[in-house]
């Protein structure tokens, strides 16, 4: 019967959360105080505090000290090794980005409420949380309290009814798969001899159990809901269209990335049933073959964006199918790597994307014609991160691909490594056709192209030079990702 | 007749009804209800499993009624939000049904 | 405790568990939907008392029947109060989707159950009461209290996050805001007064 | 075992421990409301006389002619308030346990406890600078 005791460790370890929530909370509180008119001036203090909020999060990942784990916290509940703390850095960082970009975005559109920064900091908070939960408890509350926000904020816009209309769907489809992931959480749970711990799972062996392998095929189909993998994927194009542009930005970086992170987590513990991998194969390859044929003809920008994001998770999910067929772990080391080029690179696209909402809310590829010579930077940037999502050389999304079809043919996945090959050359196509429209089509936009806010300059600006020194000199987050997947087991 | 492989089936059986109502039903109110029903259907899975590993876990005595704690938490707040996008649809589109509602939107 | 008693009352439960989350799935009229699920709650409430889980048991009774059920009920009054205005019910196909899909699920857990190793190891212990005995206080508010506090510290913390996202997103969500459309003309004075 | 069921064999009834008597009373509590109510019910139901008459029928004194079903809609405002209900009864819901051993848990439970409870009154403020609790 101790008094509670909080080691200082578990103290630290807690600090990016704590003050991800922290700023989240004084966000909300220094706000209320005109309620009254929908405020058309940029609330710059809101982004300051955000950012130095992000800033501060972001150094206390390392005041650690030793970038080594200090093994289980709160009984369990959370860990602090490098691949959690990797995941943490991607959230931190997209979310410093996307709060910068908040500001201009939401005054543009009269409807510049505290809410959505806090939900913002919030939402990340939980998935920081989420990359560094090791116990089914905590990664259940934080996938739940990070997905009510996301639902929250893709609703952010009451009046425009297709807004309300598509959050209430991802609302639905986001509670359905909640209730798959629980109900193969509550199964693992009870077959692995009572352990919530991910440890104490993976210590108790049932993995070879039918029942077992039924839960972990439940818990991987709530996850598919949340990254939205092709046969859960039909809220995807929906949401992406209807959603403010930001909380698009924020649902396909940082809600895809942290739950990558804890999918990967759990699968290495659990190890999975016996026809996992088929079916971690057939996922992947109907994701990858069906995300890109749909983006081909895509008109809307956004809908191409969601297609291509569904792309993207099924690219993903091949070094975790690669790291779970083999016993050697160090091969799934592509995923984090890739997922950092893949934050980079789409938070660019989305910062144009942003710029281009502020002046006009037509987001089809004709109104692209021409921007090059009215915006050359924020041509520049989108030309960037479109070539990179395309995985053409000298970008981090070359090099992230080139990783993960290595690994794959390295562990004998040979024919999905041909099929992602041919699926991102197709993929090549639809993601030149606005890169042509920017720089070969005279400009015929009607709508007058006012500067972008200086916080979507901003990140353009960052994450394009960000996403051409990773795919120049990569090697430093290649060999930064290959350590942080041997940590995982601890 | 009380035994883990009958509650087993009894939490299985809920979920599939609860399933069924999310998919079948058009009412969003009864979809919503359905939603809440899959989650209690876990909770009697969970706290059955935490009875029989009472004695033998590693997590703790009550490891499973904390987690179904937690789930009732999430479900009072899922309701909550869920509750107050339905009134948002409500007087947008003077609708509670859900196909009308996506052949509205287009 | 005589065991053959609480499988008696198990089964009562049950079953009742069964038939009324079958009725709410099933009625048109969402009110008695709202109704059969309290009863339903009630129903796994007094199973979780059966699992000697009293604290739970009267948390859900306090929370799904008590709290979540009312704003059910809110809702529904508020919508649509008189009988006539309800959403005709789904066509063929929706309602054999949705069957199959129910089936698929139940088929793939039941083949899980029925032969899982774990699972007749398990029940090779025999029935729930002839379980060994549980300590006297297992379940009740002070060891629950104890254990929740000592080994789900982080988890109760993001909880009142959790609870904090649901206020702000109700709040932001459920509430008109302030500046009433001013182009309502005198005559649709009455109209405001209807309009929710 | 829960004993808390009156209808147990007699051989269980001197053990029952101390810690369930007081299930047991609440049972015989819950058992009797509902046995006295159906009977009084029950009992009126079948005994009374039934004798039909216009005069009867008509409203009591001062009563008001029926216009319409008495299901008027609600406004918002009981719907938001309903919201707010659920979610500061989950609060409660977890101030339960800790009330019942806060004196085991120290000054670190206590600072839990605060965050907790800060976190949440952040809410209210919020709430009631927003304007969600105002009736009018």
């Amino acid at each position: 019967m101790e008094p509670l005791s909080l080691s200082r460790a578990e103290i630290l370890a807690v600090l990016p959360a704590g003050f991800l929530f922290i700023t989240g909370l004084i966000q909300l509180l220094s706000d209320l105080g005109d309620t009254s008119k929908n405020s058309r001036h940029e609330k710059t203090h809101l982004a300051m505090i955000g950012a130095t909020g992000a800033l501060v999060a972001f150094a206390s990942l390392f005041v650690q000290g030793t970038l080594a784990s200090t093994g289980e916290l709160y009984a369990g509940a959370m860990t602090d090794d490098l691949f959690g703390r990797l995941g943490a850095g991607v959230i931190i960082v997209t979310s410093l980005f996307v709060t910068l970009m908040s500001g201009g975005y939401l005054s543009s559109s009269g409807n510049n409420k505290a809410e959505f920064h806090s939900l913002i900091n919030f939402s990340a908070g939980a998935m920081v949380l989420l990359c560094q939960a090791t116990n089914l408890v905590s990664i259940f509350v934080a996938i739940e309290t990070l997905s009510l926000a996301v639902y929250v904020l893709a609703g952010f816009f009451k009046e425009n009814k297709s807004a309300s209309e598509g959050a209430f769907k991802y609302f639905i489809m986001g509670a359905f798969s909640s209730g798959f992931l629980l109900f193969g959480m509550a199964l693992v749970y009870g077959l692995s001899g009572g352990s919530l711990s991910l440890s104490g799972i993976a210590a108790s062996g049932a993995s070879s159990d039918a029942l077992f392998a039924v839960g972990v095929l439940l818990v991987l189909i709530g996850f598919a809901f949340k990254v939205g993998v092709v046969p859960f994927h039909s809220w995807v194009p929906d949401v992406y269209q209807g959603a403010p542009v930001l909380a698009v930005g924020w649902m396909a970086v940082a809600v895809k990335s942290a739950s990558f992170f804890a999918l990967c987590r759990f699968l290495y513990h659990s190890g999975g049933g016996a026809y996992l991998d088929q079916i971690l194969v057939a996922l992947s390859v109907v994701t990858m073959i069906l995300g890109n044929l749909a983006a081909l003809n895509q008109q809307s920008l956004k809908r191409m964006l969601a297609y291509s994001g569904i792309a993207h998770s099924g690219y993903l999910m091949i070094p975790v199918l690669v790291a779970l067929s083999g016993n050697d772990l160090s091969i799934g080391a592509s995923l984090p790597f890739y997922l950092c080029a893949y934050a980079a690179t789409t938070l660019a696209a989305f910062g144009v994307l942003t710029a281009l909402s502020v002046s006009t809310d037509r987001d089809n590829i004709g109104d692209l014609n021409g921007l090059a010579k009215s915006r050359p930077m924020l041509a520049l940037g989108f030309t960037i991160a479109l070539i990179s999502l395309a995985g053409i050389p000298l970008t981090a999304g070359f090099i992230g691909k080139l990783m993960i079809f290595s690994d794959a043919i390295g562990a004998g996945f040979i024919q999905i490594a041909i099929i992602g090959i041919l699926t991102s050359l197709v993929s090549v196509y639809y993601y030149l056709r606005p890169v042509v429209a920017m720089w070969f089509r005279d400009p015929r936009s009607s709508f007058d192209l006012i500067p972008a806010p200086w916080g979507v300059q901003f990140t353009v600006g960052v994450c394009g030079i960000a996403t051409i020194f990773v795919g120049l000199f990569p090697d430093w987050l290649v060999e930064l990702s290959r350590i942080s997947v041997e940590t995982i087991l601890g | 007749m009380f035994s883990l492989p009958v509650l087993l089936y009894l939490s299985a059986l809920l979920f599939s009804i609860g399933i069924y109502g999310v998919l079948a039903r058009r009412n969003i109110l009864v979809v919503l209800m359905s939603l809440e029903l899959m989650l209690n259907a876990v909770n009697i899975a969970l706290v059955g499993f935490g009875r029989v590993h009472a004695l033998s876990t590693t997590s703790g005595e009550h490891s499973g009624q904390i987690f179904t704690l937690m789930v009732l938490a999430v479900a009072a707040a899922e309701a909550a939000i869920g509750l107050s996008l339905l009134l948002l649809i409500w007087r947008k589109w003077k609708t509670i049904d859900l196909r009308e509602l996506c052949r509205l939107s287009g | 405790m005589s065991g053959w008693l609480e499988h008696l009352i198990f089964g009562i439960l049950a079953a009742s568990s069964v038939a009324s989350s079958f009725l709410v799935v099933t009625r048109r009229n969402p009110i008695y939907s709202a109704l059969f699920l309290i009863v339903m709650f009630s129903m796994v409430a007094g199973i979780f008392m059966l699992l000697d889980a009293t604290f739970l048991g009267f948390m859900q009774l306090l929370v799904y029947a008590g709290a979540i059920m009312v704003l059910y009920l809110f809702v529904i009054m508020l919508i649509n109060p008189r009988d006539d205005s309800l959403p005709e019910e789904g066509g063929f196909t929706e309602k054999t989707f949705a069957v199959g899909v129910a089936l698929l699920v139940f088929s793939l857990l039941a083949f899980g159950i029925s032969n899982s190793e774990t699972v007749s190891t398990l029940a090779e212990a025999g029935t729930i009461p002839d379980l060994p005995e549980v300590a006297q206080t297992h379940g009740a508010i002070e060891a629950f209290g104890y254990e929740l506090f000592h080994k789900h510290l982080l988890v109760f913390e993001v909880a009142s996050i959790l609870i904090l996202v649901g206020i702000i997103g109700a709040v932001h969500i459920a509430m008109k805001n302030k500046p009433a459309p001013v182009e309502l003309g005198a005559n649709d004075e009455e109209r405001l007064v209807n309009d929710v | 075992m829960p004993t808390f069921l009156l209808l147990n064999s007699g051989i269980m009834w001197p053990s029952v421990a101390a810690g369930n008597l007081d299930l047991l009373s609440l049972t015989i509590f819950v058992i009797l409301t509902i046995v006295v109510g159906a009977v009084l019910l029950i009992l009126s139901e079948l005994l009374g006389p039934r004798r039909r008459d216009p005069e009867k029928e008509t409203i009591y004194e001062c009563g008001v002619p029926l216009l319409d079903s008495a299901r008027e809609p609600f406004t918002v405002k009981f719907h938001l308030v309903a919201i707010l209900f659920i979610l500061f009864d989950i609060e409660t819901v977890f101030l339960l346990p800790y009330a019942v051993v806060y004196k085991k848990l120290g000054i670190v439970g206590l600072a839990e406890m605060g965050v907790f409870l800060l976190i949440l009154a952040g809410g209210l403020v919020y709430l009631w600078k927003r304007g969600a609790l105002e009736w009018d």
